[in-house]
């Protein structure tokens, strides 16, 4: 089991010598990257098997808890680190020339696997700044190519200062919470929550919640989402959308779940959440072209994230995580085609005709987004809707309300492009983009997943349940992390 | 297997098989067909119509921790049946000629006989819901399904509205699901009988809270007031057969809906309980009826495209069936239940007659018609007795069902919406006469001289429709068994009746003796002008009088445009788009909050939101959690 | 509620007073230099705060020489833990630089206002859109032929 | 009832209906005449009228549909005046109440209107959208009267009013303000004097009737006798107390009757936008009032 | 408006911050770690300056995590500045004016103490297990030892940039080796291997000197990087 390790160290390691073998052979130099993550992919299958339905802690260093590094291991962290496996290798830039390139995407897989895996505060909090800054310099260094090179920088520049300003923040956090409690083992918080509930601790959470938020487009910090997705290529707006958002709300929630397990920290997530989503969507509604109605769109469904990981316990993992993995697969999915949809949306007249296989893919994912039965999407909005009303409370039946008006709303923007996709063609129209079609054909891969888990929703539940039930748990946690509670141990 | 089964299965099968083959001339013949197969197997279920027992599907589904399942009560037999006969015609109707020429003119022929099934497919499903949220999920279908439907059409007008419909749908799809909601969260269940039960539970706020997101709901599929913008132009513009079946019975499901939750599980007493002094949920309810009837009535009067005109009284006769079963007694509630059944054998038949027109002239712009009666006698007459089953005037069926409702509102004593009703039916007379004046009488275009009546394949199913209208109408007794099958399903006071209409101590009806002094009369008019009179003699159309004045078919003066000028002098400022405005005003407060929330991601300092933020979240602990020691 | 009149208290007070003047400085400064200035001190002050949080009243460097066993120690942890921090933010800034000297050189401007607005229409050029928040009225909801007389 | 009552009825019905009309119409005249300071016509005047009318040469047809329309315009009334229940004849009135006798009263203009509209004049189809836009107009005050009595009579079978009014007293004494009302309605739906726009006997080459000549202007005088009977008895049915015997019944028809046309000639034209104006709110407003007592 | 909105939340913050402050366990913080690990390391590590085990030990991953930042840091800067026309344009205007040497007293004033600055590099790397400082510093020093070179004399002195990308490779990389020769012996990633060796020397720590010595390295040679990359543009002037 400790060889699991090697899904953080392995990336790293290749990172380190790309820029050397590139000096040898740019050709192995670009493969090196996928060979990793095919092998990462291995490491987690067997992983994935080995862990059953129980879960595993590694010791690094061979230090015990709370003293050293732990990386935990359960079914939602190998689901996780798998789905992150995957991503990169579909978004893999084959036609890149910089094998530096090559290298940030490793330090960046490198990163979001020591996100999902790792059990330390501060480790995590070094891992969120590795795929910050490796993100920042695959935003600078890919610009689409019509846009001129450097407002990909300028973009990318904007995006740091605010998450460095969250960053900061995160690190206030931390502080804080060891100040509080003098440990950084999660594991080990979650034993102390009593010192933590307080309005020190709860701000700490807060502080760490709005820091981490900035990647996680959490409302008021994510400003940064149009002007970054409208400046880099779409196959890289997919992975940070897709993936990236949501390693930032692993974060989050690590802690909400294990640590910080109250009423507050709940309606904080509520808020920001509810707010997330109806000016997400608002802000979508006006949108004129894919991009732009893409990236607000994916703030909303950000917002609904958070909305569900404000049900306490481990329903809200089980909705959350199953909005999570549909809005990879949704958005991800619009990203990889939004290729063949870019510019004006009144260009895009009689593209349907054109090609009627995409635009019945577009149909599929924007139905699913928009939670049409008997589409997945359908079926986790269900949930969410039906568990937060039992929640009770007036601001969960206000989050009702704000999810579906914004369903409505989402329905007036999305059907605006359909209706355009299936117009007659004319003048003004552009024919489809053809130079994406890998992405295009992982797009359609996408969509096929989202078909066939429609045949099988209530496996996917069950089995999505069980992770919940086993990963939301603090006891199972702090048993597995801490088999001996040898050092001041106050609960 | 059980009946019900084997009719979905059927179902699916023809909705599998015409998708399939959908691009083959084939299916012009299989699909009558196969709705007849459809509904042969609702023949055999009709036991559910005469007191039967109620059908149970043996398919059931988990899925989530929810059980689904699907029944067929005498509720779901009767919207089912109104549906599969109007599918069955606009299949026919679609079959022959008139397909040949929408594959011609570049129309998606197959798609239109897709989307047909596909609303079929939905509606049954939706029909036998069995819980709350099959309920949802062919709710859910049929919207979609419509949308199909409307999108089918070219113009950029036809999308526009679909994509309009379709938001109104979701709205009314979010309502419904919050009412659901609603009450799974008080007792975890998603039955049926739940409904009545959690009302009962529920505080007063909540009871009102749940009856208006249930009546939003249905409202918006219906087309009741004030949600009515939709239906019309989405109607209108769905390609030919397609309007003729979405007009008749597809806004209907929002009646089934009204009349399986809000009079079956809370009922009279549970809306009587709600509201302020006299204001109470039925008065409101009975009022947005009322209302309906009235105001799309007369937007239809100002139509001048038949189509249009036709899809605005759809909206207005939604009115009355709501009207009538909101009334829950006997003669009201087989009122409103029959005018589903006779609105859409009419409806129907006129859609197609105005298609039938633009078959031949290629127009349905009431200003470019006239004096096609010589040229389409048959389709005039289906146009004819369509009209007077429309403006409810005996002998035809409409009038049952209208005389039911006014019936009620007599006995419970409702002289304003009495009043509203006969406003409505009033106007509808005038809007028909014109819509028939415009079409059929008057001159003839030089450019028609040469129309000749449509072809067979089309006037059957017209000449089918206006048979069961007239039949229906004489014989209302006919459908009142089923209408009562489905009072006593739904437990509201049945109908006692016969088959020329109902008893009633206080005056009852007998359509046959109704009719029969009718056609007497007539008889006796004819006798009077054939056989006292001379002969006459037929001369041309354009040799009248015009006070000195000839009119010649050079100087063409067919009175067509604004027909009623002084009525529309007087109230045209009333309704001149005071619901445009609402509407309009939404999309203004949403675009006012989309601006807003747009200008702060436009945020020129973005760390400014995040300290904002911060700032905002601490000292909502900090008030919240205090400064414990 | 402790005093702040003590050590620990001043150098808190310090350290929060260093975040603050940078974050303030982030917020009204338009050079993008000025604003990397900021960013240090802001990240300076909050690194302070870590540190702080490992400070024992009398304590000594943790580290072990031959005179001070038995001593009270500092906390190793932050101590170490801020070293991570400052290396990392030494390359979020370096980054930053590179970053801001491309963009000079291509907006041949450092205000950050300027370079939203140019941003933003570069944006909306390459998407081929009005860029957004122009300051007309909202657009009026235009009638498709046909629509009106309802 | 057997069958031979039944023939009896259907046969004499509109018999006598034809002759009272007749008569109603000769007194109408009358009244016209002295009021414009005339003798009028003779006795047997409207029947020479129909008479000249049917026998006339010249019959123009437009086409069939203006057959149908005067016999649809006829019937319509026939129809009307079979379901009024009159003393010994009162079987078939128990078939159809007051709203299926209302209904009948819309047919006619229907019939009316698809005749003319077959003509194609454009002034005749003028005529008739003011004749469709002035039965809006009468109907509104006429429905509530007749929703206001058989609310009062708890019935809506004319037998079951006039057995009440029988019983207690005539319903214009009980319901002066409906009776009133309805009176506004009846001036209305014949098309008198203010209301009189729709039927422009004045002018009749510009009006509905532009294209009626011989027997189909002569369709429309015997409809005026069945409508001038129908109104007549049905007003005297909801609010004189019917009769026991035609001696009781036909002299209130009559008095229905003269009275609009008595102060006909008091009043102008009204424009049609002004007919529904001055209609929807005066007897309206009358009818509302005493609704309200009566509710 | 934005001074005063942000001077307005910013006190706000101030204020919250204070009360946060408050809070804390000021100067007598629970120390659960901490004094676990003043207690174990000796045994368990085997360094005196605690703070190295913490770093190089306890949290060795955070550790190879920072390098890696600053690894990407430096790969960003390359990526940035070297892309496309950047470097043709800002040498065609600029190679006249400014890339001549500095004046005498830096010239020679660097000659002087650029030895200097190594062996004191040298020392804080290889003494970072005993006394204050390590890896980090000394590889800040030594980078600031060679720009300092190429700042005075930017046409003569020219480091080599494969060079400097092959001693981070090597050196990262060597940090890895050692972390998996560790993980391949049956135990854990990055644990300390080769015995304690005798305490305060040193010799001691076991692999500890080793991994700040791949640390130095790669820190000095990133920064060198970094500093040579930002030196190359003259936005600044």
């Amino acid at each position: 089991m400790n060889s699991l390790v090697l899904l953080v160290v392995l990336p790293l390691f290749a990172a380190f010598i790309i820029p050397v073998v590139a000096k040898f052979s740019p050709k192995l130099s670009l493969f090196t990257g996928p060979v990793v993550l095919c092998i990462n992919l291995l490491l987690i299958m067997s992983a994935w098997i080995k862990v059953g339905s129980g879960s595993e802690a590694i010791f690094l260093g061979g230090f015990l808890p709370p003293v050293g590094i732990v990386f935990y291991i359960d079914h939602f962290s190998l689901l996780f680190s798998g789905l992150i496996a995957g991503m990169v290798l579909i978004v893999w830039p084959w036609d890149a020339k910089e094998s530096r390139l090559y290298s940030l995407y490793m330090l960046l897989s490198a990163a979001s696997f020591g996100l999902v895996l790792s059990a330390d505060l501060f480790n995590l909090y070094v891992f969120y700044e590795l795929l910050a800054v490796a993100t920042y310099g695959i935003i600078a260094a890919s610009p689409i190519s019509k846009v001129p090179n450097s407002s990909a920088t300028a973009a990318s520049l904007r995006y740091l200062f605010i998450s460095s300003a969250g960053s900061v923040m995160l690190l206030l956090g931390i502080a804080i919470i060891y100040t509080l409690t003098g440990t950084l083992n999660i594991a080990h918080l979650a034993t102390m929550t009593t010192s933590l509930d307080g309005f020190a601790g709860l701000s700490a959470f807060a502080l760490i919640a709005i820091g981490a938020g900035v990647k996680a487009e959490m409302f008021p910090v994510n400003s940064w989402v149009a002007e970054v997705y409208g400046t880099i290529p779409r196959q890289l707006s997919a992975l940070l959308a897709g993936l990236v958002s949501k390693l930032a709300v692993i974060l989050i929630i690590r802690m909400l779940l294990m640590v910080f397990q109250q009423q507050a920290a709940f309606d904080l997530l509520l808020v920001v959440g509810m707010l997330g989503v109806i000016s997400g969507e608002m802000v979508a509604w006006r949108a004129k072209d894919m991009i732009r109605m893409l990236s607000f769109s994916s703030i909303a469904q950000l917002g609904l994230i958070f909305i569900a990981f404000s049900i306490a316990g481990s329903k809200g993992l089980w909705i959350g995580m199953a909005l999570m993995l549909h809005h990879l697969l949704v958005k991800g999915g619009l990203f990889l085609m939004a290729d063949r949809f870019a510019g004006h949306m009144g260009k895009l007249k009689g593209l349907a005709k054109h090609s009627p296989m995409a635009a019945a893919v577009f149909l599929v994912f924007v139905l699913s987004l928009l939670g049409v039965p008997p589409f997945p999407g359908f079926w986790i909005k269900l949930l969410l809707i039906l568990n937060l009303a039992e929640q009770g409370g007036g601001l969960y039946h206000v989050a009702i309300a704000t999810i579906l008006l914004a369903t409505v709303i989402e329905t007036a923007y999305i059907f605006k492009f359909v209706r355009i996709l299936y117009q007659k063609a004319d003048a003004d129209s552009t024919p489809i983009n053809k130079n994406y079609s890998s992405s295009y054909t992982f797009a359609k891969l996408f969509a096929l997943i989202l078909l066939v888990s429609m045949l099988f929703v209530s496996p996917i539940s069950n089995h999505l349940k069980d992770i919940a039930n086993h990963s939301a748990s603090p006891h199972i946690y702090i048993n597995k992390i801490l088999p001996t509670k040898q050092l001041g141990d106050r609960s | 297997m059980t009946f019900l089964d084997h009719l979905f299965i059927v179902v699916f099968i023809s909705l599998i098989a015409i998708s399939a083959l959908r691009n083959l001339r084939i299916v012009d013949k299989l699909a009558p067909v196969l709705y007849g197969l459809i509904l042969i197997m609702l023949v055999r279920m009709s036991s559910v119509a005469y007191g039967g027992d109620v059908y149970l599907s043996s398919v059931s589904l988990d899925l989530l921790d929810f059980k689904m399942h699907w029944q067929f009560t005498a509720l779901s037999w009767y919207f089912a049946i109104i549906t599969v006969v109007a599918a069955l015609a606009s299949a026919v109707f679609m079959s022959g000629d008139w397909g040949r020429q929408y594959r011609e003119q570049g129309g998606n022929y197959g798609m239109l006989q897709l989307a047909l099934i596909v609303n079929v497919f939905s509606m049954i499903l939706l029909l036998g819901s069995g819980d709350l949220l099959s309920l949802f999920i062919g709710w859910e279908f049929v919207s979609w399904a419509s949308f199909l439907m409307m999108v089918l059409s070219p113009t950029k007008l036809a999308k526009k509205s679909a994509v309009k419909y379709i938001v109104y749908a979701m709205t009314g799809a979010m309502a419904l699901m919050v009412a659901i909601v609603m009450i799974y969260s008080v007792n975890n269940s998603l039955e049926f009988k739940q409904i009545g039960e959690v009302f009962t539970q529920m505080s007063t706020s909540s009871q009102l809270a749940l009856v208006l997101l249930f009546f939003v709901a249905f409202a918006i599929k219906m087309g009741l007031l004030p949600f009515h913008l939709w239906q019309a132009i989405a109607y209108a513009e769905t390609p030919g057969p397609g309007a003729a079946f979405l007009g008749a019975i597809s806004s209907r499901m929002g009646m089934f809906t009204i009349v399986l939750v809000i009079v079956q599980f809370i009922g009279l007493g549970g809306l009587k309980q709600l509201g302020i002094s006299f204001v109470n949920m039925q008065t409101l309810l009975a009022w947005v009826a009322a209302l309906t009837t009235i105001i799309p009535t007369y937007i239809a009067l100002q139509q001048h495209d038949a189509k249009r005109l036709l899809a605005w009284h759809g909206v207005g006769q939604g009115g009355y069936m709501l009207l009538g079963i909101i009334m829950f007694d006997s003669i009201g509630s087989a009122g409103g239940l029959m005018h589903v059944l006779n609105h859409a054998s009419y409806q129907a038949a006129l859609f197609m007659t105005v298609v039938a027109v633009m078959y031949r002239t290629g127009t349905s712009d009431l200003n470019k018609l006239g004096g096609l009666v010589t040229q389409m006698p048959l389709t005039f007459l289906v146009m004819l007795i369509g009209i007077i089953g429309l403006a409810g005037l005996p002998p035809m069926n409409g009038f049952v069902s209208k005389w039911l409702v006014y019936r009620s509102l007599l006995v419970n004593g409702q002289p304003l919406l009495f009043v509203a009703a006969v406003l409505g039916t009033l106007g509808t007379i005038l809007s028909v006469y014109k819509l028939i004046h415009n079409t059929f009488l008057g001159q003839l275009r030089l450019e028609h001289q040469n129309v000749r009546e449509v072809p067979w394949s089309m006037l059957v199913p017209m000449l089918g429709l206006s048979i069961i209208v007239f039949i229906t109408g004489f014989m209302p007794g006919l459908i009142l068994p089923w209408i009562a099958s489905v009072q006593e399903s739904v437990g509201l006071p049945v109908i006692a009746h016969h088959l020329g209409g109902i008893e009633y101590a206080k005056g009852g009806l007998d359509m046959i003796w109704v009719s029969g002094i009718l056609f007497y009369g007539f008889g006796v008019g004819a006798l009077i002008f054939y056989f006292l009179g001379g002969k006459s003699k037929r001369v041309h159309q354009y040799d009248n009088y015009a006070g000195g004045h000839f009119l010649t078919s050079d100087v063409r003066y067919h009175y067509s445009n604004n027909f009623y000028p002084g009525l529309m002098h007087l109230i045209g400022g009333w309704y001149r788009g005071s619901f445009k405005w609402l509407e309009n005003s939404i999309v203004s407060v949403v675009s006012f909050f989309s601006i807003f929330f747009e200008n702060i991601y436009r945020a020129k300092q973005p760390v400014m939101l995040l300290l904002i933020g911060v700032v905002l979240a601490l000292f909502a602990l900090y008030r919240n959690l205090g400064v414990g020691a | 509620m402790n005093s702040f009149f003590t050590i620990e208290g001043i150098l808190y007070f310090g350290a929060i007073s260093l975040s603050i003047i940078g974050l303030f400085g982030l917020l009204v400064s338009k050079n993008l230099f000025r604003m990397l200035l900021s960013l240090v001190l802001f990240e300076a002050g909050a690194n302070l705060v870590l540190v702080l949080s490992g400070f024992i009243r009398n304590g000594i460097a943790p580290i072990f020489l031959d005179g001070n066993s038995g001593a009270v120690m500092n906390d190793p942890v932050p101590q170490a833990l801020v070293l991570t921090a400052i290396v990392i933010g030494v390359g979020v800034q370096a980054l930053a630089l590179s970053l801001i000297f491309r963009v000079k050189k291509h907006y041949g401007s450092m205000d950050m206002r300027t370079i939203r607005s140019k941003l933003e229409r570069e944006i909306a050029t390459q998407a081929g859109v009005t860029p957004p928040g122009s300051n007309e009225a909202p657009a009026p909801v235009k009638l498709v032929k046909g629509e009106a007389h309802e | 009832m057997n069958a031979l009552h039944l023939m009896a009825e259907l046969i004499f019905m509109p018999l006598i209906a034809f002759i009272v009309g007749m008569m109603m119409v000769l007194m109408m005249r009358k009244i016209a005449a002295r009021l414009q300071r005339r003798i009028g016509p003779p006795f047997f005047q409207p029947l020479y009228d129909i008479v000249k009318l049917y026998g006339k040469d010249t019959q123009i047809s437009h086409g069939l549909i203006h057959d149908i329309g005067i016999i649809m315009a006829v019937g319509g009334y026939i129809g009307a005046e079979i379901l009024l229940p009159v003393p010994g004849m009162e079987g078939i009135a128990a078939k159809g109440g007051v709203i299926t006798l209302s209904y009948f009263l819309m047919i006619p203009s229907l019939g009316m209107a698809l005749g003319v509209g077959q003509c194609a004049n454009p002034n005749g189809s003028i005529g008739i959208s003011r004749a469709l836009t002035a039965m809006l107009a009468y109907d509104i005050p006429f429905i509530l009267v007749v929703f206001g009595a058989a609310w009062h009579y708890q019935s809506t079978s004319l037998i079951g009013m006039i057995e009440y009014q029988q019983m207690h007293q005539w319903g214009i004494v009980e319901m002066p303000l409906l009776a009133i009302a309805g009176l506004f309605a009846l001036q209305g739906m014949l098309g008198k004097q203010p209301f009189e726009i729709y039927i422009a006997p004045a002018e009749i080459a510009t009006g509905p009737m532009v294209e009626m000549s011989g027997k189909y202007m002569g369709g429309l005088f015997v409809m005026q006798t069945f409508q001038l009977y129908t109104a007549g008895v049905l007003y005297a049915s909801l609010f004189l107390g019917g009769g026991t015997s035609f001696l009781t019944l036909l002299p209130k028809a009559f008095l229905v009757v003269a009275l609009p046309m008595s102060i006909a000639f008091m009043f102008p034209r009204y424009k049609t936008e002004d007919v529904i104006r001055i209609l929807w709110k005066w007897p309206v407003m009358l009818a509302l009032i005493s609704l309200a007592f009566i509710l | 408006m934005t001074k005063y909105s942000a001077l307005l939340f910013i006190s706000g913050l101030v204020f919250l911050l204070m009360v946060i402050t408050g809070l804390l366990p000021m100067g007598h913080t629970p120390m659960l770690v901490g004094n676990a690990i003043l207690e174990g390391a000796k045994d368990q590590v085997g360094a005196a300056n605690v703070v190295t085990s913490v770093v190089l030990g306890y949290r060795g991953l955070d550790t190879l995590g920072e390098l890696s930042i600053l690894f990407a840091a430096a790969s960003v800067v390359g990526l940035v500045l070297t892309k496309s026309s950047f470097n043709k344009h800002a040498s065609n205007n600029d190679d006249k004016h400014d890339h001549h040497d500095s004046g005498f007293v830096a010239v020679n004033a660097i000659d002087l103490i650029f030895p200097l600055l190594l062996v004191v590099g040298m020392y804080i790397i290889t003494h970072g297990h005993l006394t204050p400082g390590g890896g980090f510093q000394g590889g800040v020093v030594l980078a600031v030892a060679f720009s300092m070179l190429v700042i005075v004399r930017p046409r003569r002195v020219s480091i080599n940039h494969g060079m400097v990308s092959i001693i981070e490779s090597f050196a990262g990389v060597s940090f890895i080796v050692i972390g998996v020769v560790a993980l391949f012996k049956g135990q854990s990633f990055l644990q300390p291997l080769l015995g304690h060796g005798e305490f305060a020397s040193l010799w001691s720590a076991g692999t500890l000197p080793l991994l700040y010595l791949a640390v130095g390295l790669k820190v000095g040679a990133e920064l060198a990087g970094l500093l040579l990359a930002l030196n190359t543009d003259e936005v600044a002037s």
